[in-house]
C-alpha cells in the first residue's frame, strides 16, 4: 500500500539532517520483537505508556546490581554512588525541560501525584471561598478531579472551557471566563484523546494578566516535543516518566521557586525535614522538602537514561518523525468506511481517537488485538470529554518514535477487516 | 479463527437485537452498574411475584459482548425462582471463569453456551460478567430488605 | 576469631530443618561480590535498605522486555499479561502478611506514603479537636510527622509514649495515655535505631478497648519475620518495598476493608473513579479506590518476586539467622573499647546501634568505609529519639539474610581500629 | 593511606581543641544552620567594624570535619573585610571542589590546605563546607540589612 509515497517520505526522513535509522531504533526495544497471536507486534498504545529502550532497564539492572543503596543519608561509598546519580538524574530533567535549576524539580510516583501535590500544598493553602479555577473540557481525570475535592473542600467554583467542532480548545470562552477571581489556569498541553495541542504560552499571559497561576500538565507533550517550561512561563509543569521511555513508578513536578518555597509540606516523613521535635519540626530546603520517605530514586535514574536517550535521537526527530507518521495514518484511516475521526487534523500530535460505524470500540481492540495490532478504547480517563462527544469511549491509536509507516498500514488493514466482519 | 468462537452468530444477533430491553416501571429488584475502565453501564430490573422472577429487563450501553450477555441474561432468569436464580448466576460465573462444572447440577445453559468463548479472551471476561454480577447484587439487596420484613 | 564457636553456631544452623547454604544465598545477589576501597563489600545498612537478588532484577527486566504495557485499561494481550502480574503480585502481599483479600492491599511508593494516605484521608476525615492520636518516642519520623501536621490542622493532641533505660517501650505509661479520647495508636513494629520489638498485639487490644484504631509501622517487621496483621488485629500496617528485597518506588498500606470502605480518596486522578463528570465524580471500588493514576506496577511486580524469594527461603530461616548474627554481633561488638550499645540485649530484632567514646558517628563511618564495611551513622529520621538519649546521631549496624559472621568479624576489627587512630 | 589524608594532624587538633567557640554576645552578624542529613549543627557569630571582622566566633555539634573546619574559619576570616571574607570563601569552596584556582587570586589557604583531602571523600563534603555556607549566609544577610539603611 502507498509504496512509493512511503520511500519518499523516508527520503525526506533522512535528508532532515541526522541520518536516524528506524529498524535501528526498533532493536534498541526488545518487547517490539515479539509476535502478538501469531503476528509481529504493532505496539499503538504509546499514549498509555511508552516501551523500554534496552539502555533504559539496563541502566537499572546495572545500578542494582553494582551501585544500589539508600540515597542522602548514607556516609558511605555505595551510598554516596547512588545519591550522586539521582541526583544526576535530576539534573538531566532540568535540562530536558530547561528548568532554572534543582531545586525547581521534584520527583513523584507518576503524573497524578505531581497534580495532586499541588493540588493540596498549594491549593489549600493559598484558595479560599470563592476563589475560581479555570480548567478544560478535555483534561485526563487526573487534572480534573483533584481540583474537583479542592473545590469541594474550599467553596471554590470550577469553570470548565468547552471544546469546539473541530476539537480545538475554545479561546473566546477561555478568555472571558479568565477574571480577576481566577487563581488558577490548569490546562493540558496535549489532549491524550484527541490530539489537540493547546497554546499554553498564551494561556499562561493570560493567567498572570489577571494574577493567577497555570499549571500545565504536560504528560502527552514532553514525551514528544521539545518543551521549555520557563519560555512558556508555567509556574507548575507536571509529567510522567513512563510515557517517555521511562520506568513506571516515577513522575515530575516542575515548579517556580519562589511558589514552591512558599508552599507548605505535602506528604511528610523522613528526609523532607530539617529539625524535628516530638510536637513539631522544621523543613528541608527544595526539592527535598516535597519528598518524603525513600524516593524511587531507581526510578529516576532509570527516567534520566530514557532522557539521555531521546536526545541521542533528537526531539527534533521524534516530532518531525511522529507528525509524518500522523498524517499518513490520517489520511489512510480515513479510507476505512463509516469511520470517523476525533479531534483537529492540523497542528495535533499523534493520538488519534476514532469510531467505525456503531461497532463499540471494545470489539474493535479484540479484533486488531487478533491481528496483532495493539490500539487502547474506553473514555480514556476523560469522561466528561466522552459526554461531550456523546460517545462511551472511542478507539485510539497512539505513536512513538519507533513505530513504522508499515505498522500504520497494518492498522487500516485490520480496521477493514473488523468493519467487514461487522456488516 | 478464534475470533468467530468470541463473536458466535448468538451472540451478534442478541447484540444487534436485544431481547427485554427497557426499563420495568416500579420494580421490585433494581440494580445499575458500570464498569468504570471500559465504560460500559447495565441496568436491571425485575418484577418478582412469590419469590419468582416475573419478568426481567435490562438497558444500557456498551461492547457487543457486555450488552448481549445482558440481553441473554434476561431470557435465561426469567420463570426461576430467585434461589435458583442465584444458582444459576454462580454456575455461569463458574462456567466463564474456565471450570468444569460438577455433572449433578443439571444446570443447561443453553444458547448462553455461546458465551464460553469468552474463557480465551481473559481481556473480555468482564464484560461478559457485568449484567451477572449486576443481577446478583440486585438479588441480594432485594433479599435483604425482605428478611428485615 | 571465635572459629569454633562459629561452626558450633552453623552446626545449629543447618539441623534446623533446610540445609540453606549461605554462601549460595550470596550469590544470589550481585552487589554483594565486590571490592569497596580495596576490601570485599560488607554490606550493613539493611535498616535503610537492602540489597536485591537476581531473580527480582530479572524479573523486571524479563517484564519490561517482553510483557509490557500499561495494567487495567487494556482490552489487548499485552495490558492482559500486565493486568494479571501486577494482581498476582497483590495476592501474594496478602498471602505474605496473612491479610483477608486484596480489597485490604493498597500499593503505593513507599512506607511513608502509606503512613501519610492514612493521614490524610483517614485521620481528615475522622478526627476533631480534641482527639488524641498516641505514638511513641521511637517513630521514624514517617510514623510522627503527618500525625504532627493533622494534629496542627485539627487541633489533635498527641501523646508521645516514653522508652525505659533499656530502651523497651513504657507500657505502663502506654496504658495510662490510651483512653476515651484516644482515636489512634500510631507505633512502630520494631524500631529501626534500637531494635526493640514493641508488643503491637496487645497495644491493639488496649487501643480497641476504648474504641481507637491502631496502626502498626511495619517497615522494619515484616522483612524480618512473618507477620499476621490479623492475628495482630491492627487496623492499619504499612511497610516498604526496597527493606524486603523489592525495587524502589513500592510500598504497601494493609487495611481493614471496612474502615477502607469509610474513607474518602487520597490521591485522585485517573483509574480511581467510576464515574466523572465536570463537577463531581464517584469512586471506583477498593483497593482502586486509592490507587490515583499509574501505579508503579513494575515495582509491585518486583516486589512479588521478591516475597517469591523470602518464601522460598523461608521466614523463619530468616529470622532465626539474623537472630544468631545479632546475638554473635552484640557479645563481639561490646568488646570494642569504649564502645556503648543503645537498645535492648534480648528480645530485639538485628539492628544495631552503638558509639564509641566521644568518636563522631560520621568519622566512624568513614574508617569502616575504608575498610569496605558500610554502616549508616546520624538520627537515623529519629530525632525525638537521639533527644532522649541525648546524642546527635549513632553508628547503626543492621542484618539480613546475607550476612555472615565473617562480616560481623569484620566489622568489629574496623572498629578497634578506628578506636585506635582516635585514641 | 588515604584516611591519613582526611584526618591530618591539623584536624584532629581544631577538634580536639577548637579555637574561637562560643558565642559573641551582641553580634552583628549571626547564622545557624544545620545537616539535616546527618545533623551537624553550626552557629556563627561575629562582630563588624568598618566593613572589617573584628571577632569571630562559633558552636555547634558534629563530626571532626565539620567542628575542625569551623574552627579554621574562625582563625581564617578575623581581620578580614567582608569582600575579602567572601572572596576567600568561594576560593575555599572551589579548592573543596576539586577546582584548580586561578594563579593570580594570590589566595594563601595556609592550615585550611589540610582540608584539602576532602575532595577525596565526597561523602563529606557537606560537613566541611557546612560552616562556610553558613557564614557566607550570614555575610549576605548582613549586607542586605545594612545596604537597605
Ligand atoms: C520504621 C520505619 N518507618 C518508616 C520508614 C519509611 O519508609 P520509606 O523510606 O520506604 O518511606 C522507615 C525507613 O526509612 C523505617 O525504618
Ligand atoms: C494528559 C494526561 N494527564 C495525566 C496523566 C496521568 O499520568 P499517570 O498515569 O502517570 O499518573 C495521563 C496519563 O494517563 C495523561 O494522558
Amino acid at each position: 500500500m502507498a509504496q512509493e509515497n512511503l520511500s519518499a517520505r523516508k527520503a525526506v526522513h533522512f535528508s532532515s539532517g541526522h541520518s536516524i535509522n528506524l529498524s535501528a531504533i526498533r532493536k534498541d526495544f526488545p518487547v517490539l520483537s515479539q509476535m502478538i497471536n501469531g503476528h509481529p507486534l504493532v505496539y499503538l498504545d504509546n499514549a498509555a505508556s511508552t516501551q523500554k529502550p534496552m539502555s533504559v532497564i539496563q541502566k537499572m539492572q546495572t545500578f542494582y546490581e553494582h551501585d544500589y543503596a539508600n540515597v542522602h543519608r548514607g556516609a558511605y561509598e555505595l551510598s554516596s554512588r547512588a545519591t550522586d546519580e539521582y541526583e544526576e538524574a535530576r539534573r538531566k530533567i532540568v535540562d530536558f525541560i530547561n528548568a532554572a535549576g534543582s531545586k525547581n524539580i521534584i520527583f513523584t510516583k507518576n503524573g497524578s501525584e505531581a497534580i495532586n501535590l499541588v493540588a493540596y500544598s498549594w491549593g489549600r493553602h493559598f484558595l479560599n471561598e470563592g476563589d475560581e479555577i479555570v480548567l478544560t473540557e478535555m483534561e485526563h481525570h487526573s487534572n480534573l478531579i483533584p481540583w474537583q475535592l479542592l473545590a469541594e473542600e474550599k467553596g471554590l467554583t470550577l469553570r470548565p472551557v468547552p471544546i469546539r467542532e473541530d476539537g480545538t480548545l475554545d479561546m473566546e470562552v477561555l478568555k472571558k471566563v479568565i477574571f480577576s477571581k481566577t487563581k488558577l489556569v490548569a490546562v493540558t498541553h496535549v489532549s491524550n484523546v484527541l490530539g489537540t495541542i493547546n497554546p499554553v504560552a498564551e494561556i499562561a499571559r493570560l493567567a498572570h494578566s489577571v494574577g493567577a497561576k497555570i499549571l500545565v500538565d504536560g504528560a502527552q507533550s514532553v514525551p514528544h516535543f521539545s518543551v521549555d517550561v520557563q519560555a512558556l512561563d508555567c509556574d507548575f509543569f507536571t509529567f510522567s516518566g513512563h510515557k517517555m521511555l521511562g520506568p513506571t513508578g516515577i513522575g515530575v513536578l516542575y515548579g517556580k521557586e519562589e511558589i514552591l518555597e512558599e508552599m507548605p509540606p505535602f506528604l511528610s516523613g523522613g528526609d523532607m525535614i530539617s529539625e524535628v521535635w516530638i510536637d513539631h519540626a522544621t523543613w528541608n530546603e527544595l526539592p527535598y522538602k516535597f519528598e518524603a520517605g525513600t524516593p524511587p530514586f531507581v526510578e529516576a535514574i532509570g527516567l534520566g537514561a530514557a532522557i539521555d536517550y531521546l536526545q541521542t535521537i533528537g526531539m527534533d526527530w521524534v516530532w518531525e518523525h511522529e507528525q509524518e507518521l500522523t498524517q499518513y495514518a490520517l489520511a489512510q484511516i480515513k479510507t476505512v468506511p463509516d469511520l470517523e475521526i476525533f479531534g483537529p487534523t492540523e497542528n495535533r500530535a499523534g493520538v488519534i481517537s476514532f469510531k467505525i460505524a456503531d461497532i463499540h470500540p471494545h470489539d474493535v481492540a479484540t479484533f486488531l488485538d487478533q491481528e496483532g495490532v495493539e490500539i487502547r478504547t474506553g473514555h480514556h480517563c476523560a469522561q466528561p470529554l466522552m459526554r461531550r462527544l456523546c460517545i462511551p469511549g472511542t478507539a485510539r491509536a497512539s505513536f512513538y518514535l519507533y513505530n513504522t509507516f508499515e505498522e500504520v498500514d497494518r492498522l487500516v488493514a485490520a480496521l477493514n477487516k473488523t468493519r467487514e466482519f461487522f456488516k | 479463527m478464534a475470533l468467530e468462537e468470541l463473536y458466535q452468530e448468538i451472540i451478534l444477533d442478541h447484540y444487534r437485537h436485544p431481547r427485554n430491553k427497557g426499563k420495568i416501571e416500579d420494580p421490585d429488584i433494581h440494580e445499575h452498574a458500570t464498569n468504570p475502565l471500559c465504560g460500559d453501564e447495565i441496568d436491571i430490573s425485575a418484577k418478582v411475584e412469590n419469590g419468582v422472577i416475573k419478568e426481567v429487563k435490562f438497558s444500557g450501553q456498551g461492547c457487543s459482548i457486555s450488552q448481549s450477555s445482558a440481553s441473554l441474561l434476561t431470557e435465561a432468569l426469567k420463570g426461576k425462582t430467585l434461589e435458583e436464580a442465584e444458582t444459576f448466576i454462580a454456575a455461569f460465573r463458574e462456567m466463564l471463569a474456565g471450570h468444569e462444572l460438577p455433572e449433578d447440577t443439571g444446570i443447561d445453559f443453553g444458547e448462553l453456551e455461546a458465551l464460553r468463548g469468552v474463557t480465551k479472551f481473559p481481556a473480555r471476561l468482564k464484560c461478559a460478567t457485568l449484567a451477572w454480577n449486576t443481577a446478583q447484587e440486585a438479588i441480594k439487596a432485594f433479599e435483604k430488605t425482605h428478611s428485615n420484613h
